[in-house]
C-alpha cells in the first residue's frame, strides 16, 4: 500500500549509500527523487506531447492518403522541436483590451493543472511518484483547473470568438464531468478503494480481470468514460470550443507564439493522461500478465512500458476517432452529455452496486471457470 | 508552529477578512466570495480542532457538510443574484428593496 | 497498512512547482527570442479583419448557469458518494452489504429525482429550454 | 520539513488571496484570487492530514463553485463591465467605497479583538499534542463514519442538494418579463 518510488528504491542496498550521502536526511533524499523523476516525467510527458502533435498529422494523412509531415528529420519525425522553436521566436501579441493579468494567467492554470495529475499517474506499480489515499478523486479534482484556465483564456482575451469558445468549453468541460466521475466512481466500488495501487493490484494477473471485463456494467463505463474523457479534453468530435470553421479558434484565438504553444501542450497532455487513466482503470494498467512477482527493477521498467504501450494504444484510437466522425453540434453535445451518457453512467453505477452485493464482487470470469 | 494556535489564528484572519469583504462590498456577487471565505473559515477550524482536540474524525465530516451545504447556497444565492439582474439591471446590493418579484 | 507521511505528497507539490517553472521558463525565452514590433492595429482583437464593435464582455444566455447548476449539484453528491463507494466492498465482506446497498440507492435515487425534474423542465434542452420554460412559468 | 513548507506556503497563499479580494477592485480578479484562497485552504487540510477533505475542497471549490461564480458575473456583467471597457468609470462600480471600507474594517478590528484573547486561551487550555511525520487514510473512517452515525445527515445531504437544484433551476430559468 502506498507504494511510491522512495519506498520502492529504499528496499535497495544503494539507497542506503545515498542516504549517507545526504547526511542521513530522509526528506531531503526523497525531495532529490521526487525531482529527478518529475523532472524526467515532464519532459517524458512534453515528449509525448509533442510526438502527440506529429502523430496526430501523420495518421490524419495516412487516414486521407496524403503524406503530412517529412521534410524535418527522417519521416519528418522532428517536426515538433521545429514547432516548438518557431512558437518560440513568435512575436507575443496581446489585444489592448485584454485583462492582462488573466490573460498571463489562464495558461499557467492550464499547465499546472495538467502537470499536477501526472504525480500520481501509475506508470508502473513501483516508480509511481505518488500514491494518494484519494488518488483518483485528486485526479479528478485537480484536472478541473483546466476547465477554469478555458474560460479564463476566453474572458482575459475580450474578443468576441474567444468569449464564446470559453464560454462553451467552460459548460462543455464541466458537463462532461459528470458521466466521467459516475464511472470511476463505479471502478471505485469495484476495487474497494481511491488510490491507484489499490485498483491495480484488483487487475493483477490475465485480461479477463481487467475492470473493463468485470461485469457488463463496467464494460459498459468504461465505454462512457471514453467518450465523456475525449469531450472533457475537447477532442474532436466534442472540439466545439474550437471549432475553426464556427469560432475561428475558440479560447485561444487571441492567443500567440509561446502562451499558444502552453495551450496546446497541456491540451496534448491532458489527452495523454485521460488516456492513461483509462489504461489503469479498465485495462490493467502497468500489470503484467501471469502475475509474475520477481522485484527487480528491469521487471519495473517492462511494466512501464505495458503502461505507455495501454496508453498509446488509447491515444491512436482518439486520434482515429478525430479523423473519422464529424463535428457535434452544441444543443447534441449537450444532450448526449445530460441525456444518455449520465442516465448510463447512473444506471451502470447502480448495476455494479448490485452485482457486488449479489456475486460478492466476483468478475464474470471468476463465476464462471469457478477461482 | 503548526499547532492549534496557527490554525484558530489563519482561521481568525480568514474570517474577518470575510467580514469585511461582505460589510464593504455593494456588489452581490463579491459579497458571496465574503460569505464563502467565512464559511472555509468555519470549516478550517472544524478540522484543526478534529486533529488537535480529539481523536475521532467527526470535525471531517462537519467540515465536508460545511463545504455541501456552501455549494447549494452558493448555486442558489446566484441564482437569486441573476434573477435580480434580470429584473432590476444591476447587481447593486442597494437596489435590493422590494420582497416580491 | 503503515501510514504513509507527509513526503508523499511531495511529488504533487513538485509538479506545480514544475509547471510555473516551465511556463515562466518558456516566457523568459519567448522574451529573448521574439520580435517586438507592437502596432495598434495587431493588437485589436481579432474579428475577421473588421474593426470591433464594443467588448466582448457582455451578456449571455442564462443557459450556461443553469447547466453549471446541475452541474455543481452532481459534483457534490459524487463527492459524498466517493467514500461510501470505497468502503462498499468492505462493508459487503463483513456481511452488511444489503444494509450499504440500502443506504447507496437511496442516496442515487434522489440524485435521479433531481436529473428527472431537469429534464421534465426542458433544462437539459440546450436550444429548446427558452421555448419550453415560457410555457410552463407564463 | 516538507510539512513546514506546506503550511507556510499555503497560509501565505490563503492569506494573501484573502487579503486580495478584499482590495481588488475588479470582481472577476477577485473571484481568481478567492480560487487562489480556497486551493490553500485546501493545502493547510494536507498539513492537518485530512486528505480527503482537501481534496473535496479542491472538487466542489476550484472545479464548481469558482466556476459557476464566473459564469454568474458574465450573466451579469452587462452595463457595468461596459462601462469599464471604456473606462467611463475609474472603478468598478458596485465594489464598496471609502465608507464602507472604513465601516467593515472597523467591524473586523473589534471581531479580531475580542477573539484574538479568546483563541490564546483555548489554545493554552488544549494540551499540546505533537505528530511525527505520519499521513494516515481517512477515506475508510469518514466512509464508515458517513454510513453508520451520520448516516441520516449523509441522505438529507442529498435531499438538500435536490432542494437547491430544484429552487434555483426555478429561480434562474429563463422566462419573459
Amino acid at each position: 500500500m502506498n507504494q511510491t518510488v522512495v519506498s520502492y528504491l529504499s528496499q535497495y542496498e544503494f539507497y542506503d549509500v545515498l542516504l549517507a550521502a545526504f547526511g542521513k536526511n530522509e526528506g531531503l533524499l526523497a525531495f532529490a527523487i521526487y525531482l529527478l523523476g518529475g523532472v524526467i516525467i515532464v519532459g517524458l510527458c512534453a515528449t509525448i506531447g509533442g510526438l502527440g502533435t506529429f502523430a496526430e498529422r501523420k495518421i490524419s494523412a495516412d487516414i486521407q492518403q496524403r503524406l503530412g509531415p517529412n521534410r524535418v528529420g527522417p519521416y519528418g519525425i522532428l517536426q515538433f522541436l521545429a514547432d516548438g522553436v518557431k512558437m518560440m521566436t513568435k512575436e507575443d501579441v496581446m489585444p489592448f483590451t485584454a485583462d492582462k493579468m488573466l490573460f498571463y494567467l489562464a495558461p499557467m492554470l492550464a499547465l499546472v493543472g495538467v502537470f499536477a495529475t501526472l504525480a500520481v499517474l501509475p506508470f508502473s506499480s513501483g516508480l509511481m511518484m505518488a500514491d494518494l489515499n484519494v488518488g483518483i478523486f485528486y485526479l479528478i479534482a485537480i484536472s478541473s483547473l483546466v476547465g477554469v484556465s478555458v474560460f479564463l483564456g476566453g474572458y482575459a482575451s475580450n474578443s468576441k470568438w474567444s468569449m464564446l469558445g470559453g464560454m462553451r468549453g467552460a459548460s462543455q468541460i464541466i458537463s462532461y464531468e459528470i458521466p466521467v466521475t459516475i464511472s470511476i466512481l463505479a471502478v471505485t466500488l469495484l476495487a474497494g478503494g481511491m488510490s491507484f495501487g489499490t485498483i491495480m493490484s484488483h487487475q493483477r494477473g490475465l485480461p479477463t480481470n481487467w475492470f473493463i471485463f468485470h461485469n457488463p456494467f463496467a464494460f459498459i463505463a468504461g465505454f462512457v468514460y471514453f467518450i465523456g474523457a475525449l469531450a472533457e479534453t475537447n477532442r474532436a468530435p466534442f472540439d466545439l470550443p474550437e471549432a475553426e470553421s464556427e469560432l475561428v479558434s475558440g479560447y485561444h484565438t487571441e492567443y500567440t507564439g509561446m502562451r499558444f504553444g502552453f495551450f496546446a501542450l497541456a491540451e496534448y497532455i491532458e489527452v495523454f493522461v485521460v488516456c492513461g487513466v483509462g489504461a489503469a482503470l479498465f485495462l490493467g494498467g502497468s500489470n503484467l500478465p501471469f502475475d509474475i512477482s520477481f522485484d527487480i527493477i528491469p521487471l519495473q521498467l517492462l511494466e512501464v512500458v505495458i503502461f505507455m504501450s495501454k496508453a498509446l494504444a488509447l491515444y491512436y484510437v482518439v486520434i482515429w476517432i478525430r479523423w473519422t466522425f464529424p463535428r457535434l453540434r452544441v444543443d447534441q453535445l449537450m444532450a448526449i452529455c445530460w441525456k444518455y451518457l449520465t442516465p448510463i453512467a447512473i444506471f451502470n453505477l447502480i448495476g455494479c452496486a448490485v452485482w457486488v452485493v449479489v456475486f460478492n464482487g466476483k468478475s464474470i470470469a471468476e463465476l464462471i471457470f469457478g477461482h | 508552529m503548526m499547532g492549534l494556535a496557527s490554525y484558530l489564528i489563519i482561521s481568525l484572519i480568514l474570517f474577518v477578512i470575510g467580514i469585511t469583504v461582505m460589510i464593504a462590498r455593494k456588489n452581490i456577487v463579491a459579497i458571496l466570495l465574503g460569505i464563502e471565505l467565512v464559511l472555509n473559515a468555519a470549516a478550517l477550524n472544524f478540522v484543526a480542532y478534529s486533529r488537535f482536540a480529539t481523536n475521532n474524525l467527526d470535525g471531517h465530516i462537519f467540515s465536508l457538510f460545511i463545504i455541501v451545504v456552501a455549494a447549494a447556497e452558493a448555486a442558489v444565492g446566484l441564482a437569486i443574484v441573476i434573477r435580480f439582474f434580470q429584473i432590476k439591471e444591476t447587481i447593486h446590493v442597494d437596489e435590493a428593496t422590494t420582497l416580491r418579484n | 497498512m503503515t501510514p504513509a507521511n507527509f513526503d508523499g505528497l511531495m511529488p504533487v507539490v513538485i509538479f506545480m512547482g514544475l509547471a510555473v517553472a516551465l511556463f515562466v521558463g518558456g516566457h523568459f525565452a519567448s522574451v529573448l527570442l521574439a520580435p517586438k514590433k507592437p502596432s495598434h492595429l495587431k493588437s485589436t482583437p481579432y474579428e475577421c479583419g473588421e474593426q470591433p464593435v464594443g467588448s466582448a464582455w457582455s451578456m449571455f444566455n442564462v443557459r450556461f448557469y443553469v447547466v453549471g447548476l446541475i452541474f455543481i449539484i452532481f459534483d457534490v453528491e459524487s463527492v459524498l458518494m466517493f467514500p461510501v463507494a470505497a468502503i462498499f466492498r468492505e462493508l459487503n465482506d463483513m456481511g452488511h452489504g444489503g444494509y450499504a446497498l440500502i443506504v447507496f440507492l437511496s442516496f442515487i435515487s434522489i440524485l435521479i429525482e433531481g436529473i428527472a425534474y431537469c429534464w421534465k423542465k426542458g433544462d437539459l434542452d440546450w436550444v429548446k429550454s427558452f421555448q419550453v420554460s415560457t410555457k410552463n412559468n407564463k | 520539513m516538507f510539512a513546514q513548507f506546506l503550511f507556510i506556503s499555503s497560509a501565505l497563499l490563503t492569506l494573501g488571496g484573502a487579503v486580495a479580494v478584499l482590495v481588488t477592485k475588479n470582481i472577476m480578479h477577485s473571484c481568481i484570487y478567492l480560487l487562489a484562497s480556497l486551493i490553500g485552504i485546501a493545502g493547510l487540510y494536507a498539513t492537518l492530514g485530512a486528505d480527503f477533505v482537501a481534496v473535496t475542497q479542491i472538487m466542489v471549490y476550484v472545479g464548481g463553485v469558482v466556476i459557476l461564480m464566473l459564469f454568474a458575473v458574465m450573466l451579469t456583467g452587462g452595463k457595468d463591465f461596459v462601462s469599464r471597457a471604456q473606462n467611463l468609470l475609474g472603478l468598478a462600480p458596485s465594489m464598496g467605497n471609502r465608507w464602507t471600507f472604513s465601516v467593515g474594517i472597523l467591524v473586523a478590528l473589534v471581531f479580531l479583538a475580542t477573539n484574538i484573547k479568546l483563541i490564546l486561551n483555548v489554545s493554552k487550555s488544549i494540551p499540546a499534542k505533537t505528530f511525527g511525520n505520519e499521513f494516515p487514510s481517512t477515506v475508510n473512517q469518514i466512509g464508515h463514519l458517513l454510513v453508520k452515525e451520520h448516516v441520516l445527515a449523509f441522505e438529507l445531504s442529498s435531499v438538500l442538494l435536490l432542494g437547491a437544484l430544484v429552487g434555483a433551476a426555478i429561480i434562474a430559468r429563463p422566462r419573459k418579463q
